[in-house]
This record gives structure tokens, C-alpha cells and sequence, in this order.
């Protein structure tokens, strides 16, 4: 599998109170990658490493096959980037500001740009200062699309902007991502809205990845489990993983667990206990879940 | 490229260059106009030399103003965006440079023009010579250097310009403690003196600035 | 009281006895009078020597004597070495410039003292001369610096032989006896004194007249510099800023010539002032430095053949010079016209050392934190 | 077509849009020859991952229900009778299979479902 970003061992320091240690991230080609976790996680500070925004005090990042920060340059001319503030000059109009952005990219793609800005409905003699934050964001998706990247890294692209917007936005990216099959880096803090378009999630937690898996086996291998009658100690030819323990009604027990299937009945059973009823969890609920007991390890 | 930088960052710039090309056209023609032909040449030097500060105030506005626009759009946005073009930095800064030199000419322009209208319009006294393009020149160098050290200040982070401000506090600061220990140390014209003297940062500025002069 | 002070008014109660014998003989008392106010100069200058060997004796009088050439100088045990440090650079100075002129420094002697008892190495050294009048006067030379010193001395030289030329050409002069060479700083200073000039006669000088040139130098001799040197409106000026004494005493002309404009008036008031209180219309700084031209070109002899000829301005820097007074004010104005730099506010140094500068900021941002 | 998909399902997302493509051709709101939005257009629309929508056309295909043809977009196949009465039952199952899911973890019996049923499908509900 190759990787469109990876990361190892990526280390970086900010203050007192911010430290990143390790961080082993792999978003694989072709994939759309979700980086999860709450507020102050540590996402908008992986993302600026990633695009040598920020200098990490240790480790490796190689995007789209290039060692950043080195290869910056050229790296960064198959990134599309929209960043968690709006950061095109606000004094710009519209089309000012597409053509400084096409000036810079070789790869523009002036007849879509020009197409997607009558899709987001964005007037060309428009002061960016004086667009509304959903027009920015527009704005900004534009750009990063219309440069045709390789990579699209968007971090929180959708943070604060209406249902309609936030829809127009999906669309023009996903659009792009079938034409394209570039890869993205999708970092949000609702995880609802990633988790009908990621095949991929990364999940972060202060400074630190606390999981890494594709969606599918997220959804499906995390659940609640309620057990009645379950052993103190659990040995090690368990096949799956219990992420946490807890009392539940009456005698039973909550088992949050990873990597369950159906068959497995059986090897509770054998241990003399009962799962009296197995819970799907959803994304969010799956989050919630491990960063809970990633906390508790802590 | 230059060309889009520099249509972006004339957006920015231009009311400052309109202003400051019309000072510097006017100025010249100001400073003769308020002389009359029977006047002594002594004083008319002396006009002359009160002008100089002019074109030195406007030499150092001009320079400041045009190294911070070339800045301030960046800095509003943190330079994440100048950062995340696919350009080398040190190409991005020479970009800016470039354009904040290009929108330097036409103020100097306008000082030449000004200058040599006015040498050619009002009479000078017999014996004086006027210096329309050296002091174009003086004008447009000083100008540049004011701009460069401007535009060095105004690249770095706010952290660069606290150390900078520091260090010229740090220099009364120690005038001050001198004094107090009643040490004869002239530190502040010291320092002055290195930056204003002649090869200093500043030489450009410091020395006759006149049209007219003997 | 030393020796020589005893002698000294022994011999002037001796003229003053001798004197008495003949004024008794004298028939009037006007003859007396006139016998007195004769011997009036003698016994001031009696009294002014006393009062220098006086002041020479108040001063601590130093054990060394340090003598270069004609220059004589004295110092205690502690700056002997300053002195002996000295002394050659100045004397060779002085003789190049004054040649034979400088020998009268031999019965003038500097002192070099320590103002301060405390003496410390760092302290200040003062020159000390003794003038006419008995004082003692003294330069400081502050750090104690050789270079400066011997400044001082050769300055302080120049003055005393120059005193030897007359109190007429000392006015002419109008400053120091130069003592240095001609340099580009004093032709630019000139050149401007020149081009700034309020006089006409100045600027026509400038402009090129010589006969202009001679005349405002004062150095073309004249009946009636009021009407020649000056133009109306100048004459007119001069008497605006007379003394308050002249106003006061002539008020009738003032008024005709500041209220009424009346240039006769102001002729009239002007001719009235010593002709020395009129100064010629080019300042103190041309008429030294055409002096200095002079005495460049003359060479070490120039003062002795000065004090030799008439006393008139022009013949005396004739002699100085070695060339006719006419050639010599042509030759000063063609240095002074050549005095203009061609280009007072901008050099190719300034603008290399601009674009270095430049560079250097550039450099700078480009090493700047956001764009390393 | 796909409104009623739900992500927060355990049920993949992929296998939910198959599902609804299945049931449209079983119940005929699609016939043969009629062409299913491309991967572009249905993962815009829907906002869910390209990749998704190609793996439920995938699944598709291998099942005969439709046929992809390069450059021109995918058509739907003539399915047979027996097949389409075949996926109307197992959507009926699935949907009953969820019900009694949902009906064990509020704690009603089957007779209470069955009885429920017949009072529904009498039109008792109105």
C-alpha cells in the first residue's frame, strides 16, 4: 500500500501545556482519510507539519512520496490546502484572488474554477474581507480544488458553516475526488459528517494517535457488549480486545470491545459467562468510546 | 508570477504611492515658490536645508509605508498562505521585494520631475547650483535603504521588532545606568553616530539635501 | 620679587630721573605735560613686565626646560617626557612655515602644567603663555595627547609671530595667524562664504571679477571704502545694525538714512566710524585663507619679508607671497571657485554603500523566522 | 431512491445503496436499460465516498443485476422474475429481522408484534 501522507515517529513541541510524541500517521493513496478527535487535539498542528508549516522536532514526513519539509516546493504544488481560518488576503476580490492563486499553480484549471464559482454562486468583484464565512469557505475549497492536487488536506472545512454550504462543499470535493481519485485528509471535529465519505479514520487525542483503522472495520468491529456473569481476569487467547469494563443494570457488565464478530458467542460462553446483547455503535459513539478509555489508560 | 504579486500588492499600495508621488512632485516646486528672486542667497540656502528635512521625512515615509503594505495582507493571514504556495520562500520574499522597489520608481519619479520643473521655473541666485538629480538620486536611495531596512523589520515575526526595539532600549538603558553612575560614557550618540556616519545603515539620510545649494 | 623685576624698575625710576632734570628746565607747564604723557608708555610698559614676571613667578615654576629650535618650553619633572614629545613636531612645523620669523619665540616660553594637583595620568594639560597684559592664558588639552598638543603650541606660535606684523594687519586679518597649510575644507568653506555672501561685491568676486575680488578683500587700497565697497541698499543695512552708541550719538542721520532712505545719510553715518569698523565686505575666513595662499607660496621666509615691507595690505602679501598682489588674488580666486565638490549630496560611495545595505536587509528578511 | 440511507447503521454503507439499487429493480422502479447515476454524480449527491458507490456497483455487477460499459455508464439488466421476487423477500426479512431487534431490547413478545401486524395490516393504524 503506498501512502499519500506518512508519518513516523513525528515529534513536535509547543509551550508547556503542548507536546506530540510519535505520532505514526498513514493516510493511504487514493484514500479520504478523517482525522478525528476533539478541540485542541492536535490535528491543525499535525496538518501544519504535514505541509511544512510547522517544523517538527523529530521524526519523518514523506507526502505524496516526498520527504517534507524538504521537498516542500514541489510537494506543495500537488497539495490543495484549506486551512481551519480563512487565510486568502481579504483586501483581494474574488477573481483577483483566483488569479494570484492560478499564478502560482501550474496546474490551474481555469474553466473548472471558473464553473465551480458559478456552482458556489460567488461574485467575481466580491471583496473576500466582505464575504460571508460561508462564501470564504467556498472560496477556499475553490482554490484548493481547482489546482487540481494530488492531495487535498482540509482541516475543518466545514467548522461553522450552514447545512446548505457545508452540502455544496461536499459535493464539489467529492465531485473532484471520483474525477481525480486524489486523496484527502479530511480533519473535523463532527463526526457525523465524515462518516458517510471516509474510508479511513484516524483519531487523536492530545498530541497523540490513538487509533488508526479503516471505517469499515471502525463501524463494524466496535461494540458494546452486555455481559452477565463475566470472570475478573480475562486471558490472553481472548480474540478480541476489551477496550473497557463497567457495571451495568443489575449483575451484567458493559464491555466496550474491538474486533467482535458473531462467532465469538462461543468463547464467552466457554469463560462461563453470557453476552446477553450486542450494541452497533456508530462513529461518534465509537469515538467517544475509545478516547474514554484511551483517557482512562492514561 | 511577479506579475500577479505585483498587481496584488500595487492593490494595497497604490493610495500610498499616489500620496506620496504627489508630495514628492509638489515639494521641490513648494520649496522654490517660497522664495523670491532678490533674496539674500544665505537664506535662500538656508530655505533650501529646511526643505532637505522634507524629502528626508518623506524619503523614510515613503520606504516604511511601502516595506509595511507589502506585509500587512501576509501578516494578517499569519503567512499561511504565502506558506503553502509552491514556491520557495526566500523566491516569495524576493517577489514582494521586488514589487515594493517597483512601487518606490514612480515616487522618485515624480521627485525627479518635480525637481527639474522647479530648477527650470523659478530663477536662483547667481553663484548657487541646484543638484535636481543627485538629489533624485540621494531621494530614490534613501528611500530603498528605508524600505529594505523596513521591509527586513516587517518580514521578521513581532518577536524580530521586540528584539530590534529592545536593543535601542537596551542603549538608553545603559546611557541612563552610565549616567547614574555618573560614568562618562556617551553611548546613545555613540550609537548614533555608527548608524548615521558615513558607511552606516542610515549615511544615505544624513548630509545636505538640498536643491539648490553652493 | 626676582632679580630681574628689581632691575627692571630700577631702570625705570633711573628714565624717570633722568627725565626729571630736563622737565625742570622746561619753560611751560605744556612742556611738561608733553614730557609726561611721553614717558607714560614707558612706565606701562614697565608695569606690564612686572606684572609678567609677576605671573611668571605666581605659577610654579617648573625645573626643566625642554628647547627645540627657537621654541621653548617648559614643564616639571612629570610632563618633561610630554615635552620632549612635543617640542620637535611643533618646532619643525614652526619652521617650516615661519623659518627665521619664529626665532622671537625663543624669549617666549610655554609652560606646560597639571591645572589639577591631584596629576593623574588622565588629567588635563594646559599651555600656558604670559601676554602683554601679564595674565596667564592656557589651552587645555584634553586627554593628554601629543597630536593636539603640538596643535597648540604651533597655533598658539602663530598668533604671537604674527602679532609681529602690527595691530593694522591683525585687524585686516581679523583672526588667527594661520599656522597650517591650505586645505580643500578651508577653500569649500570659503567657496561658500563667497556664494553666500550678502555683499554684491562678493558674489561679483565669485562671479569673476578680480578687481571685484581684490577690493572686497580689502586688500586694493582705496580713499573711500564706504562708497566702493558697498551698494546702497547694503550701506543702508550696515547702519540698521550699528552700535546702540552710533544711533544714539548721530540720531538725526540714522533716522534720514533707515526711515527716510537717504543713502548720503547712510554714506555719512558709515564714514563717521573708524575706518577700521569697517570691515571690507569679505569676511574674516577669505582674508586668512588668502593669507595662508600667501604664505604657502612664499615659503618659510614669507613673515620675515613681510615685516620688512610697507604697511599696506597689498604690499605686504606681495612679499609674503613672492608675487604681485594682483596674480595673488587671482590665483585665490581660482582655487576657491575650484573648491566646488562636483557633487555635495550624492557620491558613488553613498550609493555602492546604500545597495550593500540593501542587500544586507534583504538578506535579512530572507533569513527571517517565518521564511527560514 | 436512497433516501432512507444511514450512515450511523451498522449496515455498510455500500451494502445499503446496493440494497436500495435491488429493491428498485425487484419492486420495477427500475427497468432494463435504464442507467444508474455514475460514481461522480452519486457520491456528490449522496456525499458519501466515491469508493463506496463503486463498491456497491461492483457488487451489483457480480450479482447480474446491472452491467457496466466503459465510457458509457452503468445500465441495468434484464433480471429475471425468480430473482426479483428473491431480493423483495429478503428486504421483507431484513426489515422484519431489524424490527425484532429493536422489539427484544424494548422487551415485547412476538405475540405482541404479530398482533400489532394484523391490527396495521387491517388498516387499524388510521
Amino acid at each position: 500500500m503506498t501512502f499519500a501522507v506518512e508519518t513516523q515517529g513525528l515529534r513536535y513541541r509547543a509551550g508547556r501545556n503542548f507536546a506530540m510524541e510519535g505520532v505514526d500517521l498513514h493516510v493511504p493513496t487514493g484514500a479520504i482519510y478523517g482525522f478525528l478527535g476533539p478541540n485542541g487535539a492536535g490535528k491543525t498542528t499535525t496538518i501544519r507539519l504535514i505541509l511544512g508549516l510547522l517544523r517538527a522536532t523529530g521524526g519523518r514526513i514523506a507526502v505524496l512520496g516526498e520527504s517534507m519539509p524538504a521537498a516542500r516546493v514541489s510537494v506543495l504544488a500537488r497539495v490543495g490546502y484549506v486551512p481551519d481560518r480563512p487565510h486568502v488576503h481579504p483586501s483581494l476580490t474574488v477573481a483577483q484572488s483566483m488569479e494570484l492563486h492560478a499564478a502560482f499553480h501550474a496546474r490551474w484549471d481555469a474553466r473548472w474554477a471558473t464553473e465551480l464559482k458559478g456552482q458556489f454562486r460567488l461574485a467575481d468583484d466580491r471583496r473576500v474581507g466582505s464575504l460571508s464565512k460561508g462564501e470564504t469557505g467556498k472560496l477556499m475549497m475553490l482554490l484548493a480544488l481547482a489546482q487540481l492536487p494530488e492531495l487535498l488536506v482540509l482541516d475543518e472545512p466545514t467548522d461553522g458553516l450552514d447545512p446548505v454550504v457545508r452540502r455544496d462543499v461536499l459535493e464539489a470535493l467529492l465531485a473532484y475526488v471520483s474525477d481525480r481519485q486524489a486523496s484527502v485528509l479530511i480533519s473535523s471535529h463532527l463526526v457525523h459528517e465524515l462518516e458517510r465519505i471516509c474510508d479511513w479514520v484516524g483519531l487523536m487525542d492530545r498530541g497523540a494517535l490513538v487509533a488508526e483503522l479503516p471505517m469499515r472495520e471502525f463501524k463494524s468491529g466496535i461494540k458494546r457488549l452486555y455481559v452477565t456473569g463475566a470472570p475478573a481476569l480475562l486471558d490472553d487467547t481472548t480474540p478480541f480486545t476489551v477496550l473497557s469494563r463497567g457495571p451495568a443494570n443489575g449483575a451484567a457488565e458493559q464491555w466496550l470491545v474491538r474486533g467482535w464478530t458473531p462467532d465469538m458467542h462461543d468463547h464467552v460462553t466457554s469463560l462461563g459467562a453470557t453476552v446477553t446483547d450486542v450494541i452497533d455503535l456508530d462513529l461518534e459513539e465509537g469515538f467517544v468510546e475509545l478516547l474514554r478509555s484511551f483517557r482512562d489508560k492514561r | 508570477m511577479f506579475k500577479a504579486i505585483l498587481k496584488t500588492q500595487w492593490q494595497w499600495t497604490r493610495t500610498a504611492v499616489l500620496l506620496a508621488a504627489i508630495a514628492a512632485f509638489t515639494m521641490p516646486l513648494l520649496s522654490m515658490n517660497s522664495n523670491v528672486p532678490t533674496i539674500q542667497p544665505r537664506s535662500f540656502i538656508s530655505v533650501m536645508q529646511t526643505w532637505g528635512v522634507g524629502y528626508v521625512v518623506l524619503a523614510a515615509t515613503v520606504g516604511l509605508a511601502v516595506a509595511i503594505l507589502a506585509w500587512s495582507s501576509d501578516h494578517r493571514g499569519h503567512h499561511v498562505y504565502a506558506l503553502t504556495l509552491p514556491v520557495a520562500r526566500w523566491r516569495y520574499v524576493l517577489l514582494r521585494f521586488g514589487a515594493g522597489v517597483v512601487f518606490l520608481v514612480p515616487v522618485v519619479a515624480a521627485l525627479g520631475a518635480g525637481a527639474l520643473l522647479a530648477v527650470t521655473m523659478f530663477p536662483i541666485p547667481q553663484g548657487l547650483h541646484t543638484y535636481p538629480w543627485a538629489l533624485t538620486a540621494r531621494f530614490g536611495f534613501a528611500a530603498l535603504v528605508a524600505f529594505a531596512i523596513f521591509f527586513a523589520i516587517s518580514s521578521a515575526t513581532a518577536r524580530t521588532a521586540g528584539y530590534i526595539l529592545g536593543a535601542i532600549a537596551g542603549v538608553i538603558v545603559v546611557q541612563f545606568l552610565a549616567d547614574a553612575a555618573g560614568l562618562h560614557w556617551d553611548v546613545v550618540s555613540h550609537a548614533v553616530d555608527l548608524v548615521l556616519a558615513y558607511p552606516g545603515v542610515l549615511s544615505v539620510f544624513s548630509g545636505r539635501w538640498a536643491l539648490v545649494d553652493v | 620679587m626676582s632679580s630681574l623685576g628689581r632691575w627692571w624698575l630700577a631702570g625705570a625710576a633711573a628714565a624717570i630721573l633722568i627725565g626729571a632734570p630736563r622737565a625742570a628746565r622746561a619753560q611751560t607747564q605744556a612742556e611738561y605735560r608733553a614730557r609726561v604723557r611721553a614717558l607714560v608708555p614707558v612706565w606701562h610698559e614697565v608695569a606690564a613686565l612686572k606684572r609678567r614676571e609677576d605671573s611668571l613667578a605666581a605659577l610654579t615654576l617648573p625645573s626643566d626646560t625642554v628647547r627645540s629650535g627657537p621654541l621653548v618650553l617648559l614643564a616639571d619633572s612629570a610632563l618633561v617626557g610630554f615635552a620632549r614629545r612635543v617640542a620637535p613636531p611643533a618646532a619643525a612645523a614652526l619652521d617650516r612655515r615661519f623659518g627665521h620669523a619664529a626665532e622671537i619665540l625663543r624669549s617666549r616660553p610655554y609652560l606646560l602644567s597639571r591645572p589639577d594637583s591631584a596629576g593623574s595620568p588622565d588629567s588635563p594639560i594646559s599651555l600656558s603663555e604670559v601676554d602683554g597684559t601679564g595674565q596667564a592664558r592656557y589651552v587645555q588639552s584634553e586627554p593628554p595627547d601629543v597630536n593636539a598638543m603640538v596643535w597648540a603650541v604651533t597655533h598658539r606660535a602663530a598668533a604671537a609671530i604674527g602679532a609681529s606684523l602690527g595691530g593694522d594687519f591683525a585687524h585686516w586679518l581679523g583672526g588667527d595667524f594661520p599656522a597650517d597649510t591650505a586645505t580643500p575644507a578651508m577653500w569649500t568653506g570659503v567657496r561658500i562664504d563667497l556664494v553666500t555672501s550678502p555683499f554684491a561685491m562678493a558674489r561679483a568676486c565669485y562671479a569673476g571679477a578680480d578687481s571685484a575680488c581684490a577690493l572686497a578683500l580689502g586688500v586694493a587700497g582705496t580713499d573711500d571704502p564706504v562708497a566702493r565697497w558697498f551698494d546702497a541698499s547694503e550701506r543702508r543695512d550696515r547702519v540698521r545694525h550699528l552700535t546702540y552708541q552710533y544711533r544714539a550719538d548721530h540720531a538725526g542721520v540714522y533716522n534720514a538714512c533707515v526711515t527716510l532712505g537717504a543713502d548720503t545719510a547712510c554714506a555719512a553715518l558709515l564714514r563717521l566710524m573708524p575706518t577700521a569698523d569697517v570691515d571690507p565686505p569679505l569676511g574674516a575666513s577669505a582674508r586668512q585663507s588668502l593669507l595662508t595662499l600667501a604664505l604657502d607660496l612664499g615659503g618659510p621666509d614669507a613673515v620675515t619679508r613681510m615685516e620688512a615691507a610697507p604697511d599696506d595690505r597689498g604690499a605686504q602679501l606681495a612679499a609674503a607671497g613672492g608675487i604681485p598682489v594682483d596674480s595673488l588674488v587671482r590665483v585665490w580666486r581660482h582655487d576657491v571657485v575650484a573648491a566646488r565638490s562636483s557633487n555635495p549630496s550624492m557620491s558613488w560611495g553613498m550609493a555602492l554603500t546604500s545597495l550593500l545595505w540593501v542587500a544586507a536587509c534583504g538578506a535579512l528578511a530572507l533569513r527571517s523566522s517565518p521564511w527560514r | 431512491m436512497f433516501e432512507r440511507l444511514d450512515p450511523r447503521s451498522p449496515v455498510p454503507l455500500y451494502a445499503q445503496i446496493a440494497d436500495d439499487v435491488r429493491l428498485a429493480i425487484a419492486g420495477g422502479e427500475l427497468g432494463e436499460g435504464d442507467v444508474l447515476p455514475s460514481v461522480r454524480q452519486l457520491s456528490a449527491e449522496l456525499r458519501v465516498n466515491p469508493a463506496t458507490v463503486v463498491q456497491a456497483y461492483r457488487e451489483l455487477e457480480q450479482e447480474g443485476f446491472v452491467a457496466t460499459r466503459q465510457g458509457a455508464g452503468t445500465f441495468v439488466q434484464n433480471v429475471g422474475r425468480e430473482l426479483r421476487s428473491r431480493e423483495r423477500r429478503q428486504a421483507a426479512r431484513r426489515l422484519v429481522r431489524n424490527l425484532l431487534r429493536e422489539a427484544r431490547r424494548l422487551g415485547l413478545a412476538p405475540d405482541d408484534l404479530r398482533d400489532a401486524l394484523d391490527h396495521e395490516l387491517n388498516g387499524g393504524g388510521r
